[in-house]
């Protein structure tokens, strides 16, 4: 019954009132507070209540646990950042609004596991997300809203005729299936084109490359915080959807089952690189900070599209790589944040100097790139060790792309400097959430429970050391070579 | 003497029994008052043909009921009641005319008027 | 009160009242009409209670044997159109009393002529011989014309008199097919007729020629024109006596003629003819109907579609199955009954409109429905019963002919039935529509609204004849024509 | 003459009795006639629920007695009836409390609601009726009572409304009664039978028999407003919005869908429909009927037009429950019956508040509503978001429903039917939920009748709009429960289908 806890931000957002700053401020502290306890404190526990919808039934698991640990802690760190810039916000209550019912769609969502609830909440999400991204009431922002609602609702169609398609597999139909027993339906029936409407379903929100359209558009448009949000948590909605609902799980049961699913695991592999790839290329020519850390997350959710192809191809892989979807997932999400909370505060920077927001968010960014001693480095090794095991070329092309990530984190540091501007003072909620934000990329994946047994054993090995300095390396004394090229024409 | 016989012999045969030559002639008044009724416009016309018609019907009641058993009372009575109504059913249509008349209309009915 | 009195009385009770109304003084006349209604109500409820009871019986007047004698027969049927009558004569007599109170001058000979027409009616429907049946026609015609020609205006007196004249030649046509038929079987009495009856050439002519007489008399299709004006142009209770009662009496004739003597004589392609005539009076009435601009002549000319619907039995009777047959002549019945019922309700309650609007122009009536929502109310009872939509009386005899028509598999009528339902919808809506139209008002008389009464109640029957079918279709069943008669079983299975 | 004699009749008997008072009321007595309406409205809800409970316990309540020889004149409470007739007589009360609030000020209000009251009747009597016949004579009862209310307003657009509305309506009501006429000749009793009553039928008369089913589905089809006879629906909007919500969501529009449910399964029988191959051509005018009207619905400026042809589309998904062979599209279909009206309900009540407080009538004037009448505004929400079938609301259970079906019964193409549709009812509702809530209001309201006192509008109008709402989220969220409707759809569906 503990999980019914995380509704605690549904019912919040019926107190919102019009007035009432500090109320305001409070609301955003306090709601994601129950999710995280819950996911802290909680163990595996499950709910389920037959009356309501269509046979309720929430558990929380140890894969759930971790990813809800994430969110919710981004929600709280984009939440304290807000409130300190809330006075500067107009329609504060239906930001506000908007906000709660995302954060809420957001949490309920990791621990829904019957189809209708998962239905409804990843449905409230995305709605209401909508009033995020075009808050600022920009036509660029309105633009934006338009394209993420018309993505998001092809994505839904998918998503639902995928869910109806898979629940009437199960005997008669009558009993609706649980979303954890539809990979086992899917196996049996050899379901192909339902899984590809899963996949596609659920890769509109992780940005597949060819259906990623909206989000270079939405996370700019959206408050920094928000896009935080957006690009740390709600984009792992996706992936976590792929993890619960495609047939990988059912392999043990059903090895033989992989085959049917060969020419959908090659389509994502193919995907995947060409998101990382693609998305590389493109964010570096993007003149926006934020605009490059969206094509960042683009790029590595290609990689996560890329290694769940690997899981679809080779059977027997399936429990390691769904272990490092999770860890890269919560790494990419916190050092994702901590980036975004970087660009807002650059916008408001005070007495803080520019050169040392340079320095400060370069230790996220490398840990983006694999850099030693990081979350990165331990993501990015576990991801090749897989990759290796099911061809050498992937391998490479795993290590390449940590060039493609490197050069949009450099792109993305010299625009952090172009965009500062030192007139406003940023709140101190708002710094005291960036160095928090920056404490948890850098030593959050120590703490937090994964089901790995991580091999510590690398930190201090030569080889992996080495793959994770020599792409910084090389980007760093291109992007030098760049600036002395550049400060020597006067085109400036 | 001869014309009677001329009139007995020539008319009695099968033929031409008295019976059918009340019918025919009947018939025939029937004809024209029908022709009277139907063709003139004024009402006066059409009421006089109306009585025509009565006398040719009765004419042929009585012609055509003299069956061979003798005198047969019942067509005597239904021409007479016939003629009661028939003298009734004027007078109530020479009434409403003389009225209609008094009320300004012309002697024709209104759709005759050309 | 055996049925040997209560037959005769059914006749007695309106002749005496017909002559001492003409001597009765002005304050004691209502009382004295009141008085005459309730016995001659009572009289005919209790012969029908009777013959529904002991069954069919008849008497003998003067009791002389029959080539002679009268004989006044009272089986289910006459007591059903008796007891039509009755209630109708009843309501249209109370409506009278209110109405006629802004027609003094009216009110004195309205009284005799009621009870003239009354008594011509109840000999119709009692007489089994033909020329007692002629007689009853003729005084129902000259009461009927008396009765049209009471408001002594030119229009009224112009179509009185053509209503004599058509009226009058068609009887003479009838009384020369009685005379041929008398001529060649030497009985009137329609028993022994039935019986005697072969289907020679003067038979079927005399039987022609009364059924031209009769369907003059009826105002069917090609003989219309006298109708309108007539019906339209009377007063409001003199219009509903003659729409609801007066032209049914020569169709029963008609019917009877045909169904009850002379099923063998019928010559090839008369009942389609009849069919067809029926069929061109519901087309051509709807249209007259639906292009009328005064509220009386929409109603009148509906009187004349409507009548094309009773045409309709002849096709599905003669020459059909003896189910169709059956069905045909329940059906018929019943449309007998809701339509008298309905069409009398209409009147009344049009005659309330216009009194109160003072115009028998349909624009005129703008906006009445918040003045005078009874009235309205009942008009549109009536319309459902007219329409033939359920649940009203209407819609049972749509649906007894249309059953009928299926048994005989003839596809057509249906298709004229359905077409002819919702032609009538069309005209009958012109008045709702306008009804319900806001803006301008003419102010209106305040009425008596016993007036609204008086319509909404046979308005009420017209519907309720839809749920208690039953009821008229079984008293009708006791010692019909119909049953018994040799039916030629040729025609479709 | 024990109870379940009277039951049926007494739930007739309490809106025609008072529907007579009413009229003969003089027009100036308004609160005895709001309370007279509002109290015939709730016994009919007791008597209504204390059949369904009778009926739970197998308890048979039935009228009969004989119309004709060989009619009966049949009112039964069977389940499918209550369920009908349950939606009617809820979503019945809370339209009567809205017309007593949003007629406040209108003239001949007696008439209206005497209309209103026979309208009530003959919804009841569609839902009771027993057999084809008796069906037939409420449904044209129900022509008649509503043509007055569609003409109320006596302006020339509503009276050429009114005509349009009849001659489709009429014709119908004729090829209906041709249709049955054509079937009582054929097999003699019309009575509905759990399984279907045409199985044992010769098959030489099938031929005979699918052109009665077109007959009858045509007939039925003008009130369902299947597509090529829809064309009365839009323009019978410019009656007032009770009689739209009437109109629209719960009588005229229900009556015809719930007339073809009762000829696919009690009349043919499901198995002797799919046996004579006329569900797949039923499922394609539905489909048909559904995207024609979600298409035409994106191009209307009008906001009650604009529902009007998503009502359309929308009843069209019970049409197509029914002709999918299977269960669930059973329960789809019927579940739907009840979903679309609550959810029709409400928008029409928020179109309403909408035209009567602030006297919009446009789309483009919807701008900032959502400030100036929140609690309208998120039942406007609730409503639409049912509309386009995303949960929680009632919506998406049908939806669930019809897709599990249409692939049980072998049509996926149904299913992209259901998706496209889904799609569209996005593409015309999210624009006005994003002009009421995100656009700032740019010009003074058209007509601003009610001030904003303590509530946003006249309570009598916002009551049953937010109840209709929480219906709308309640029947959504509860939907297992077993007093939920789709449980109540689920007991019908199964004694559809032959053991």
């Amino acid at each position: 019954m503990i999980l019914l806890l995380l509704l605690v931000p549904l019912i919040l957002t019926l107190l919102v009132r019009q007035s009432g700053e500090t109320f305001q401020r409070a609301l955003l502290i306090i709601a994601p507070l129950p999710a995280l306890l819950v996911s802290l404190v909680i163990g595996n526990e499950s709910l389920n209540i037959s009356w309501l919808l269509l046979g309720l039934h929430w558990e929380l698991t140890d894969l759930r646990r971790t990813l809800l640990i994430m969110t919710s802690s981004l929600w709280l760190i984009a939440g304290i950042s807000t409130a300190g810039s809330l006075s500067r916000f107009q329609r504060r209550a239906r930001y506000l609004r908007c906000w709660l019912l995302t954060l809420s769609g957001n949490t309920l969502l990791l621990i829904a596991s019957d189809i209708m609830s998962f239905y409804t909440f990843f449905a409230l999400m995305t709605f209401a997300a909508y009033g995020l991204v075009i808050h600022s009431g920009s036509n660029s922002a309105l633009r934006a809203g338009k394209i993420y609602l018309i993505m998001a609702l092809i994505g839904e169609a998918f998503l639902l005729s995928g869910l109806i398609l898979a629940a009437s597999l199960s005997a008669g139909g009558t009993v609706t299936p649980l979303m954890t027993e539809l990979p086992l339906l899917l196996a049996e029936h050899d379901a192909l084109l339902i899984s590809a409407f899963l996949f596609l379903g659920f890769g509109v929100k992780v940005g597949v490359a060819g259906i990623h359209m909206w989000l270079p558009l939405a996370h700019p448009a959206a408050p920094t915080a928000a896009s935080a949000v957006l690009s740390g948590a709600m984009i792992k909605t996706g992936l976590f959807g792929w993890l619960t609902v495609l047939p990988m799980s059912a392999y043990e049961v059903l090895p033989e089952s992989a085959i049917s699913f060969s020419q959908l695991g090659t389509v994502a592999i193919g995907l995947g690189l060409l998101g990382a790839f693609g998305a590389g290329v493109l964010g570096v020519m993007q003149t926006k900070a934020k605009t490059v850390l969206a094509y960042s997350s683009v790029s590595q959710m290609g990689l996560m599209t890329l290694l769940l192809g690997v899981a679809l191809l080779e059977p027997n892989l399936w429990p390691s790589i769904a272990a490092v979807i999770i860890f890269y997932a919560v790494h990419h999400g916190f050092a994702k944040g901590v980036l975004f909370l970087s660009v807002g505060i650059s916008h408001e920077l005070g007495n803080l100097s520019v050169r040392l927001l340079q320095l400060l968010s370069a230790l996220p960014a490398a840990a983006l790139i694999g850099a030693p001693f990081t979350s990165g480095m331990m993501a990015k090794y576990l991801l090749k060790e897989n990759a290796n095991e099911f061809a050498g070329w992937l391998y490479t092309s795993v290590t390449l792309s940590a060039i493609a990530t490197a050069a949009l984190m450099a792109r993305y540091l010299w625009l952090l400097g172009q965009e500062s501007n030192t007139t406003q003072q940023s709140a101190t909620s708002t710094l005291a959430a960036f160095w928090a934000a920056l404490a948890l990329a850098l030593g959050g994946w120590l703490i937090i429970p994964t089901t790995l047994d991580l091999p510590w054993s690398i930190l201090w090995e030569g080889s992996s050391l080495w793959s994770g300095v020599w792409p910084i390396a090389l980007v760093a004394l291109v992007s030098v070579a760049l600036l002395r090229r550049r400060a020597g024409s006067p085109a400036e | 003497m001869t014309t009677e016989l001329f009139t007995t012999e020539l008319f009695a045969t099968e033929l031409f029994t008295t019976e059918l030559w009340f019918a025919l002639i009947g018939a025939l008044i029937i004809g024209i008052s029908t022709i009277g009724f139907f063709g003139a416009t004024h009402i006066l016309k059409r009421i006089m043909a109306f009585n025509l018609m009565g006398s040719g019907v009765f004419l042929i009641m009585v012609g055509l009921a003299q069956h061979d058993r003798g005198v047969d009372p019942v067509p005597q009575a239904l021409v007479l009641t016939g003629i009661v109504v028939a003298v009734s059913a004027t007078a109530l249509a020479l009434i409403i005319f003389r009225r209609y008349i008094a009320s300004g209309g012309q002697s024709k009915l209104p759709e005759h008027r050309s | 009160m055996t049925t040997l009195t209560l037959i005769p009385a059914l006749l007695l009770i309106p002749l005496v009242f017909a002559i001492l109304s003409l001597l009765v003084t002005r304050p004691w006349r209502n009382a004295f009409a009141l008085l005459g209604i309730a016995l001659q109500a009572v009289a005919a409820l209790s012969l029908s209670w009777v013959i529904f009871t002991e069954g069919a019986s008849s008497t003998a007047l003067g009791n002389w044997a029959v080539p002679l004698g009268i004989l006044l027969v009272a089986d289910g049927l006459t007591v059903t159109l008796l007891t039509l009558t009755a209630f109708i004569a009843v309501i249209c007599a109370l409506y009278a009393f209110f109405y006629l109170r802004a027609y003094p001058r009216e009110e004195r000979y309205f009284w005799p002529l009621f009870w003239f027409l009354l008594a011509a009616l109840n000999g119709i429907w009692l007489a089994d011989d033909l020329f007692n049946l002629y007689v009853g026609l003729e005084l129902l015609g000259l009461a009927a014309v008396g009765m049209v020609a009471l408001q002594a205006t030119q229009q009224s007196l112009a179509a009185a008199l053509r209503y004599l004249l058509a009226a009058l030649f068609g009887s003479l046509m009838y009384l020369l097919g009685v005379a041929l038929l008398y001529g060649s079987y030497g009985t009137l009495a329609m028993g022994q007729l039935s019986d005697l009856m072969v289907g020679d050439l003067t038979t079927q002519i005399a039987l022609l020629l009364m059924t031209l007489g009769l369907l003059i008399k009826t105002a069917c299709f090609p003989f219309h024109y006298w109708l309108p004006p007539a019906h339209g142009g009377a007063l409001a209770p003199v219009s509903a006596l003659l729409s609801a009662l007066v032209v049914k009496s020569s169709f029963y004739i008609l019917a009877r003629i045909w169904l009850d003597l002379g099923t063998l004589a019928v010559p090839i392609g008369l009942p389609e003819v009849l069919g067809l005539l029926g069929t061109c009076a519901i087309l051509y009435g709807a249209w007259r109907a639906y292009t009328a601009s005064e509220i009386k002549m929409l109603v009148a000319w509906s009187t004349v579609a409507q009548l094309g619907y009773l045409l309709l039995l002849f096709p599905l009777a003669l020459n059909t199955t003896e189910a169709a047959a059956h069905l045909a002549w329940q059906g018929t019945l019943m449309h007998l009954l809701a339509h008298g019922f309905a069409k009398g309700a209409m009147f009344l309650a049009v005659g309330t409109l216009v009194l109160a609007a003072r115009s028998t122009q349909l624009s005129d009536l703008a906006g009445i429905s918040r003045k005078l929502p009874m009235a309205l109310f009942a008009y549109g009872l009536a319309a459902v019963s007219l329409m033939g939509l359920p649940p009203s009386g209407g819609f049972s005899a749509k649906w007894l002919l249309i059953q009928s028509a299926l048994h005989s598999g003839q596809w057509v009528w249906i298709i004229v039935i359905s077409v002819g339902s919702l032609l009538s919808a069309a005209y009958l809506f012109r008045v709702f529509s306008v009804s319900f139209v806001e803006g301008k008002q003419r102010e209106l008389q305040p009425t008596h609204p016993m007036l609204d009464v008086t319509a909404l109640t046979l308005a009420l029957i017209a519907i309720a004849l839809g749920f208690f079918g039953m009821i008229p279709l079984s008293l009708m069943e006791l010692g019909t024509p119909l049953p018994e008669s040799p039916l030629p079983t040729g025609g479709q299975p | 003459m024990n109870l379940s004699f009277w039951m049926p009749v007494a739930v007739l008997a309490t809106s025609l009795v008072t529907a007579m008072i009413i009229f003969l009321l003089p027009e100036r007595r308004h609160t005895l006639r709001g309370t007279l309406n509002l109290i015939a409205a709730i016994v009919k809800i007791g008597l209504v629920a204390f059949m369904i409970f009778g009926v739970m316990q197998q308890q048979s309540f039935e009228t009969r007695f004989a119309l004709l020889p060989g009619i009966d004149f049949v009112l039964r409470a069977d389940a499918m009836s209550m369920l009908f007739a349950g939606l009617s007589s809820v979503l019945w009360l809370f339209t009567t409390i809205y017309a007593i609030g949003y007629l406040e000020h209108a003239p001949n209000r007696s008439r209206f609601f005497g209309f209103f009251s026979l309208c009530v009747a003959s919804t009841m009597g569609i839902a009771l009726a027993g057999n084809l016949f008796t069906f037939l004579i409420f449904f044209e009862m129900l022509t008649l009572s509503t043509y007055p209310l569609v003409v109320h307003r006596g302006t020339k657009a509503s009276l050429q409304a009114g005509r349009t509305y009849l001659r489709y309506t009429l014709v119908g009501g004729a090829v209906l009664l041709v249709g049955i006429a054509l079937l009582h000749s054929m097999v003699g009793s019309l009575d509905f039978a759990e399984t279907g009553t045409l199985r044992d039928v010769p098959s030489e008369q099938h031929g005979l028999l699918i052109i009665i089913f077109i007959l009858l589905i045509t007939g039925l089809g003008v009130k369902a407003a299947l597509v090529p006879l829809h064309g009365w629906l839009p323009i019978a909007m410019v009656a007032p919005a009770p009689v739209s919500a009437l109109l629209h969501a719960v009588a005229v529009v229900k009556a015809g869908a719930f007339g073809i449910v009762r000829v696919v399964y009690n009349v043919y029988g499901i198995e002797f429909s799919a046996q004579l191959g006329v569900l797949i051509p039923l499922a394609a005018v539905a489909a048909v009927t559904i995207l024609w009207g979600s298409f035409q619905a994106l191009r209307q400026s009008g906001l009650k037009r604009r529902l009007a042809y998503s009502t359309v589309s929308q009843v069209s998904y019970i049409v197509l429950g029914s002709a999918l062979f299977g269960p669930l599209g059973t329960i789809g279909g019927l579940v739907h019956l009840l979903h679309q009206g609550i959810m029709k309900v409400t928008l029409f009540f928020c179109a309403g508040n909408y035209a009567e407080t602030l006297g919009i009538h446009k789309i483009k004037e919807l701008d900032g509503a959502g400030q100036r009448m929140p609690l309208t505004s998120i039942a406007f929400t609730i409503g639409a978001l049912g509309m386009i079938g995303l949960p929680p609301t009632a919506g998406f259970i049908s939806k669930w429903y019809l897709g599990l079906g249409a692939l049980d019964s072998g049509l996926v193409w149904v299913l992209g039917v259901l998706i496209l549709s889904s799609l569209l009812n996005a593409a015309y509702f999210l624009p006005i939920l994003y002009r009421l809530w995100f656009k700032p209001v740019t010009s003074a309201w058209p007509d601003e009748q009610i001030k904003a006192a303590r509530f946003e509008t006249d309570p009598w109008l916002l009551f049953p709009t937010v109840a209709t709402a929480v219906f709308t989220i309640g029947t959504g969220i509860l939907a297992a429960s077993p007093l939920s409707p789709l449980s109540w759809a689920s007991l019908i569906a199964i004694r559809e289908y032959l053991p």
